[in-house]
């Protein structure tokens, strides 16, 4: 049916939020989902297209027709099976996913984009404690062990158990969840939902084993798994490379964002500034506003066009009052008797390099200092290779992985999946991985038998 | 046809819908031999309802149905609606924007005069002139075909400046066509506009003295023939003309032949016009890039301009959403032609009629809407 | 010999054919002034054709035998006149004294059948065209007459060979009589209705006036009725101002007949092309207008010349 | 001495409007349209052209049209956008708000029919490739 030109021209639905003074100071939910008449008018939008780039643009592939065509009809637990099929913990992607597929929508030049992540997020909180979630079709009598419960384990593991298998998940950390515990605040992903979530994953039979580190493959062998799963993610921050890198002062925003996760007090003092432009650096400058620290600055060496931090993030963070200042890139820092003192350079645009972003050079002459009370650099994570599987590793520390969507590593019935083997991506695609990797693992342990 | 007409000797000629020379416009002249009585106009033929249709689209879409409301002259309807929506909203055009639009704004004025001349003297039966001025008149559908792509309906407006930007092709091939038709203008001087049998068939035909014309709510060409200098361009500048400088051309006698001169006098003006506006065309935005999902704030406005054919305003109601509440189109014509055609046919002869509709320009379809 | 001279040779063929070629160069020649290409030569044969082959209606009201009688006594009508302007030598085939008269008369004809076919067809455009078609005859008839007038004066006598011979003998008519020949193009032009006064069938105002209600054969029929009289009207001015069939030097015997008629035939072209100018160069003016300028000016004109030829005859230079 | 001024105007005008004369002496200014014609302009708004991979199946060129001249059609499985030339009023909204850049108004003008169903533009190959090129 043709939907009229005023169905078409239509505004996006406003997604409420907390106003800025309420959040400012505490970890509560910024964004809270839609009511349900507003989720249905947003669904109504959707043009239903004929091949939709949306579904094409999710790494995941969700069906995101058909569930928000569900959604708009009123069918919210056939919408959010829909989901399911593909997507183990849908209120969590449904807060924290950068939404590709809504830049890949039709409407995104010209008449505002569906928000396909707020209609999953209604759908997902639906049925948060609901009982009809899937359970195990047929008890198979393999067992797999996942090293890492980040998003890929979890997935993974969450597949593995539906078609039968006993999977056991080891993690290093004392909490299960990886990076969506450590990495993402609470004020964007609440941990009541991410414990829910994984208790879905449990409630499947999977075993988790946390604060125990794998030491080698061979033991595991022993112990009667059939295969091994190494999602360990990538938590290892990138050093800035500046003299004085060392200070105490100057902290990595991974374990800065994991010792708030596990509940360490920080000092900050007033004055932060933040060091990048990823989704990182953001998380870490607004939860250092929420610590109390009164001045949050941002360096980014690029400017707003190229930054690789969500849209919508930048510009929640600027409404909180952070200040972020682009072309200018840390060169020197100084301890001042207990005070840290950093020596900034400007920058500006060239050639681009090859991630297609123009290289950043410094202007010569151009440096101006900075008294600040903590610095914070969050320029990007690499994976840490865990030796103790003697598995290839790639130069960045990622695990090189056959071709096609094996996931096998160079020893036989080793598996890999998520950030470990992609280096930092977005949720979305470690799911992916670990849908992808749990398929091959199957299709591994049927023909060994 | 009722009875008792047929006694007093009137016999009623109709000024057919269908006729070449009414172009889907009826009158029922009664008519007693030659001499016509009295004319009694039914409109309506060619009213397609733009104004209601104009309330279920979207701003794009309007600008690109609006220009069929008025045939010969597209291009005023459209930047009579794009400007009048963009009073409502407070929007700037950027300055290439503005100027580009007054060029084709003025091709379009010209180009309607060309019309004009062809048809006037096809009513006449001078064909030569008809097929020259209609030949002339291609040198301008060619040029809009450069600049939008359209050949009479341009759709080359839209909220926020023109949807294309002019080539420097469009410029040379602008000056090229201007150089023609200034030679041309002095060929029409002594071909039609000083040929003995034009002027015997427009001098004292259709003449209204300045009182009447005011009374009878003549605007543009016809108003300025009977004398009185009213230009919306000069009173109230709109757009870029307070930077142009042309004169408003006017005449005394208020009949047809004067209506004529106005005319022709008016298209040198728009060439010079159009000259100087290629001169200095600032470069720059000529867009402010607006989605059809833009809506314009509550409000009213109600603009006015110099459209070929007289004043043409546009009211445009709009209550927030993207499409218009209300828009209503006081076109020149339908006074043209429903209170200037009537009175002055009152009296002349049956061969005067064409010669009296065709010299006040009134363009059937700008009148019906 | 006389079936051929009435069917085929300056009869009904070559009549017909030439005159349609008349069409032709008349539409050709006005679209090259008009800076158009103008169209194909066969172009009047296919409209002819074409018309042929539609359905005649006739109005209800109208009595159908007369409105179909009309454009065919128009067509024999200007054909019998034709055959009686000499072409090739100065006898016409059927040569009689007074035979001017005749042709005069019948090329006078179609106008009076025009305002029939107008009254007849009782549409209200057709009534209207066949009043403005009489006023016109009024306006254009005396001037013409007068025009033709002279010439037989001069020569003494009303018959084309006569005119002829005396043309033959001194010089042609438009050196001495270029008043007359003035006034007799004009009012030719207003016998044609060509454009300047083509009021009765004036398109824009009465939408083709008493032609309007016709259609297929019969209108193919007035088509036809008005080119030829195009092409003997203009045939008629060019034998009695420009000399016919006359030209410089003597080829005796058929070649010479055959260049006389080759001669004539480029005359009544030229007569052709100054109509064309004149349609081309103005436009349609009113019937009170025509009437005033005829009277006002052509018939005075025409009556000056005659008293300039009857004072020369009478001081006997001519 | 109006009475003369008015003369030699009037003798003025008969007489200067045989200045067309001057006509045959020049080319005509038009062409024999079918096998002359005036080259297409790359910019101009003609015929319309659907690249049939690119095409979302959105329809958003159905609902922008104004006169509605677009609708979805059956072909090969899918919905594909089909234009009807007699209501399109050529304004070029469905090219300039089609996201991936499907629909084109190609400068192909030469679109007389005899039948009305090929005024409709079907999917076909023959359909939206235009016929002469």
């Amino acid at each position: 049916m043709i939907n009229t030109v005023l169905q078409l021209c239509t505004k996006r639905e406003s997604i409420p939020q907390l106003s800025v003074e309420e959040r400012i100071d505490n970890f509560q939910e910024v964004e809270f989902g839609y009511a349900e008449e507003e989720m249905r008018k947003e669904a109504s939008r959707c043009l239903q297209c004929e091949d939709p780039p949306c579904i094409e643009a999710c790494p995941a592939h969700l069906d995101i027709k058909k569930y928000v065509f569900e959604a708009r009809e009123g069918r919210y637990r056939d919408g959010l099976e829909t989901i399911l099929e593909r997507l183990p913990f849908p209120a969590t992607v449904g807060r924290v996913c950068p939404h590709p597929c809504e830049e890949a929508c039709v409407r995104h030049t010209h008449f505002d984009p569906i928000a396909n992540r707020a209609i999953k997020r209604f759908l997902a909180d639906q049925f948060m404690d609901a009982d009809w979630y899937p359970k195990i079709e047929t008890k198979l009598e393999g067992k797999v062990a996942v090293v890492g419960s980040g998003p890929a384990g979890l997935a993974a593991a969450y597949y593995l158990a539906k078609m039968g298998y006993g999977v056991t998940i080891f993690e290093a950390l004392p909490q299960v969840g990886g990076m969506l515990r450590m990495g993402i605040p609470s004020y964007r992903l609440p941990r009541k939902i991410l414990d829910g979530e994984i208790d879905r994953v449990k409630n499947l039979g999977v075993e988790m084993k946390t604060n125990t580190r794998v030491e080698s493959s061979d033991t595991l062998f022993k112990d009667g798994y059939q295969a091994i799963l190494v999602a360990t993610g990538a938590h290892q921050g990138i050093k800035l490379g500046i003299e004085g890198e060392d200070h105490p002062k100057v902290m990595e925003c991974i374990d800065f964002l994991r010792d708030i996760a596990l509940g360490k007090t920080v000092k900050l003092g007033d004055r932060v500034v933040v060091i990048g432009g990823g989704n990182a650096a953001i998380d870490s400058a607004r939860t250092a506003l929420r610590l109390g620290s009164k001045e949050v600055t941002i360096l980014y060496r690029r400017t707003r066009a190229e930054m690789p931090a969500d849209a919508e993030e930048v510009e929640e963070a600027i409404k909180e009052g952070v200040k972020i200042e682009f072309l200018a890139a840390p060169k020197k820092v100084f301890s001042k008797n207990g005070a840290v003192a950093l020596e900034n350079i400007r920058m500006k645009l060239g050639a681009p390099d090859a991630s297609g972003r123009p290289r950043p050079q410094p202007i010569e002459g151009s440096e101006f200092k900075v008294d600040v009370d903590s610095v914070i650099a969050a320029i990007g994570q690499a994976p840490k290779a865990p030796e103790q599987f003697n598995i290839e590793i790639g130069r960045f520390g990622n695990i090189i992985v056959a071709e096609g969507d094996t996931f096998a590593t160079s020893k036989e019935g080793i598996f890999a999946a998520g950030d470990a083997v992609s280096g930092p991506r977005t949720v979305i695609e470690a799911v992916a991985a670990g849908l992808k990797a749990a398929d091959s693992i199957d299709r591994y342990c049927k023909t060994k038998r | 046809m009722d009875i008792e007409e047929k006694e007093i000797g009137f016999s009623t000629v109709p000024f057919g819908p269908q006729h070449p020379a009414s172009g889907h416009f009826h009158a029922l002249l009664k008519v007693e031999g030659e001499m016509v009585h009295e004319l009694e106009p039914h409109p309506g033929y060619l009213h397609r309802g733009f104004e209601k249709l104009m309330e279920y689209r979207v701003h794009p879409q309007n600008c690109a149905l609006v220009d069929r409301a008025d045939v010969l002259d597209p291009f005023s309807c459209e930047l009579g609606y794009t400007n009048a929506i963009e009073k409502i909203a407070g929007l700037e055009i950027p300055e290439r924007g503005r100027y580009i639009r007054i060029i084709m704004a003025e091709l379009g004025r010209i180009l309607s005069h060309m019309t004009w001349i062809g048809v006037l003297s096809m009513v006449l039966g001078f064909d030569s002139a008809n097929k020259i001025a209609w030949g002339d008149r291609e040198k301008i559908l060619r040029l809009n075909e450069i600049a939008t792509g359209g050949r009479l309906y341009p759709c080359y407006l839209c909220v926020g400046g023109v949807r294309r930007d002019i080539s420097q092709e469009f410029v040379d091939e602008t000056s090229k066509a201007l150089d023609y038709l200034e030679g041309q203008l002095s060929f029409y001087d002594y071909f039609v506009f000083k040929n003995e049998t034009f002027v015997m068939r427009t001098e004292k035909v259709g003449r209204m003295s300045a009182k009447e014309a005011i009374d009878l709510g003549a605007t543009g060409p016809n108003l300025r023939a009977c004398g009185i200098d009213y230009d919306i361009r000069k009173d109230e500048p709109y757009e870029v003309y307070p930077k142009v400088s042309f004169n408003v051309i006017t005449r005394d006698e208020g009949d047809a032949y004067a209506r004529s001169l106005c005319r022709r006098y008016e298209i040198a003006e728009s060439i010079s016009i159009v000259r100087q506006l290629l001169n200095n065309l600032p470069d720059g935005a000529f867009r402010v890039e607006l989605s059809p999902v833009w809506a314009a704030p509550e409000g009213e406005s109600y603009f006015c301009l110099e459209s070929a054919r007289g004043e043409k305003c546009f009211h445009v109601v709009s209550d927030g959403s993207p499409c218009p509440y209300r828009v209503k189109i006081r076109a020149p014509s339908f006074l043209h032609t429903l209170s200037e055609f009537p009175y002055l046919a009152k009296g002349s002869t049956i061969a005067d009629i064409p010669a009296i509709y065709w010299s006040l320009d009134s363009c059937p379809a700008d009148m019906d809407r | 010999m006389s079936i051929f001279y009435l069917i085929v040779f300056p009869g009904f063929i070559f009549f017909f054919f030439f005159s349609l070629l008349c069409e032709y160069i008349d539409r050709k020649v006005t679209a090259r002034l008009q800076s158009r290409v103008g169209p194909p030569f066969y172009q009047p044969w296919a409209d002819f054709i074409k018309l042929m082959s539609k359905e005649s209606l006739v109005p209800k009201m109208a009595d159908r035998k007369r409105f179909m009688a009309i454009p065919i006594i128009g067509v024999t009508a200007v054909v019998t006149a034709f055959i009686y302007i000499p072409l090739w030598s100065a006898e016409s085939p059927f040569p009689f004294t007074g035979d001017i008269v005749v042709v005069i008369y019948l090329l006078s004809l179609p106008t009076v059948l025009l305002f029939l076919a107008g009254w007849h067809s009782t549409n209200v455009f057709g009534t209207i065209g066949a009043t403005r078609a009489i006023t016109q005859l009024f306006g254009y008839e005396v001037p013409f007459l007068l025009a033709l007038l002279s010439p037989a004066l001069v020569a003494g006598i009303w018959s084309f060979s006569g005119i002829l011979n005396y043309q033959v003998e001194h010089t042609w008519f438009i050196a001495y009589l270029p008043l007359a020949f003035i006034v007799a193009i004009i009012s030719l032009v207003g016998k044609l209705e060509r454009t300047p006064f083509d009021i009765p069938h004036a398109a824009h105002e009465i939408a083709g006036g008493p032609v309007a209600e016709y259609s297929g054969p019969s209108l193919a029929m007035i088509h036809l009725m008005v080119n030829m009289e195009l092409f003997a009207g203009s045939a008629l001015v060019a034998a009695l101002f420009l000399g016919g069939f006359d030209y410089i030097g003597i080829i005796p015997g058929f070649a010479g007949a055959i260049v006389g008629f080759i001669v004539f035939l480029i005359k009544t072209l030229i007569v052709l092309f100054i109509l064309i100018c004149i349609k081309s160069a103005f436009a349609r003016i009113k019937i009170d207008q025509l009437v005033n300028m005829s009277l006002k000016w052509l018939a005075p004109m025409a009556v000056i010349q005659l008293l300039i030829v009857v004072g020369l005859k009478f001081a006997g230079i001519l | 001495m109006r009475k003369m001024g008015y003369l030699s105007d009037k003798f003025s005008r008969t007489f200067t409007p045989f200045g067309i004369l001057r006509n045959l002496f020049r080319k005509p200014m038009t062409l024999q349209f079918p096998y002359e014609t005036l080259p297409p302009l790359e910019g101009y708004r003609g015929r319309h052209a659907l690249d049939l991979e690119k095409c979302a199946g959105c329809f958003i060129c159905s609902m922008i049209c104004p006169n509605k001249a677009i609708w979805p059609v059956e072909f090969k499985g899918r919905k594909y956008p089909q234009v009807h030339l007699g209501k399109c009023c050529w304004c070029q909204l469905c090219e300039e708000y089609c996201p991936n850049k499907a629909i084109k108004l190609t400068p192909h003008s030469m679109m007389v029919t005899m039948d009305k169903e090929s005024a409709i533009l079907g999917l076909g190959e023959e359909g939206f490739v235009p016929r002469h090129q």
